[in-house]
């Protein structure tokens, strides 16, 4: 099964909750577990929080877009935006590493992709925004119950 | 513990499907008992907090009994 | 409040569910009722059949555009399509005219889109494609408790 949407939303952090319930209903269609969906969704927060709190700074102005392929049973996810990049990947990416301590955030964002997803990739330019990709196989191993 | 344990892995590992199911029954049946109350249907938030779930899993579980609807279905069937 | 997403997704029969979650979850701020999402829900699933089926006849190469902007307590919904279009807008949208009838429609989307919500416009090109234009407004009535 082969399938592809994307979807484009204005930088507020409301949008978080409808970018989750977005891909979760896109992703749906292969029936994965509960777990499997809960993962899904907190992958999405955290990158889609990223492009809305360090990509823009909650500039209403700014656009998030998402996309979601399904090519048979992997999904591949892209969050991008045109906020403010980053200059040093592969600092931003360590654990614990956040620019933002006084938001009480985590640092955590990257290690939690890393861990829920098979692949991440993260690009970026200073001044010109991010762009996530992330990709995942569902189904595996066939269903135990249902 | 171990009964509980055995709960909450099984419900992590039952399909989304099935749990969205089951989670609409319990919807509607809560949605029949505050229509009640209130005289008109509840919004959204009301119901999301008697069922203590974030509206964003009420908004996809509403939509499990709708699937027989599809296009595909009634094109195909 | 105001609010602004857009999904653009694959014309396959499967992606009318997820249009239908993906509007819902996005109105959802509005707090409507249970009753008016699915008001909201079933205009969106006409809308959507329409461009797959009569835009685009299940082509998978076709994308459906669906916008939706929030604007205080106005919803304005607009869905389009690059297929086929239509020459004869007044026939197509008077009630039970289908040019479909070897599928069973009911020819009856428009009088639902009609009648589910304040305001509908369509604007087609034969050849070229079709966009539908509904508004409606919610939380009319105040919360009679709370
Ligand atoms: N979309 C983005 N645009 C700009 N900077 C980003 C973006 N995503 C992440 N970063 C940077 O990477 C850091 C680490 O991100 P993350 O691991 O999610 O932790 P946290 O969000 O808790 O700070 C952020 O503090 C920020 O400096
Ligand atoms: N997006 C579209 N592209 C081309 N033709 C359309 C589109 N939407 C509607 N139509 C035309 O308008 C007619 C009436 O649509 P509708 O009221 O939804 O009834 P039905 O879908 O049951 O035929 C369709 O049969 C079709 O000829
Ligand atoms: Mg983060
Ligand atoms: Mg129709």
């Amino acid at each position: 099964m082969n399938n592809y949407m994307k979807v484009e939303f204005v930088a507020k952090s409301e949008n978080e909750s409808f970018a989750r319930v977005t891909v979760a209903s896109f992703i749906a269609q292969l029936d994965p577990t509960v777990d499997e969906l809960t993962e899904i969704k907190t992958v999405v927060s955290e990158a889609v929080t990223n492009a809305i709190i360090h990509g823009y700074d909650e500039d209403e102005e700014g656009r998030v877009v998402l996309e979601c392929e399904i090519k048979n049973s992997e999904v591949e996810l892209r969050i991008s935006d045109d906020g403010h990049g980053m200059d040093n990947i592969d600092e931003a990416t360590q654990p614990l590493f956040t620019s933002k301590p006084e938001l009480e955030r985590s640092g955590m964002g990257f290690t939690i992709m890393e861990n829920f997803m098979d692949a991440l990739s993260v690009t970026s330019e200073y001044g010109k925004g991010t762009t996530v990709i992330m990709r995942k196989k569902f189904n595996q191993n066939q269903p135990t119950c249902n | 513990i171990g009964e509980i344990q055995r709960f909450l892995r099984d419900d992590g590992t039952i399909k989304v499907s099935r749990s969205l199911k089951e989670t609409n029954q319990k919807i509607r049946q809560k949605k029949d008992e505050l229509s009640k109350e209130f005289g008109r249907t509840p919004s959204i938030s009301e119901l999301s907090e008697a069922m203590g779930m974030p509206k964003e899993e009420l908004v996809m579980a509403l939509e499990a009994n709708q699937q027989p609807q599809s296009i595909y279905e009634t094109v195909y069937e």
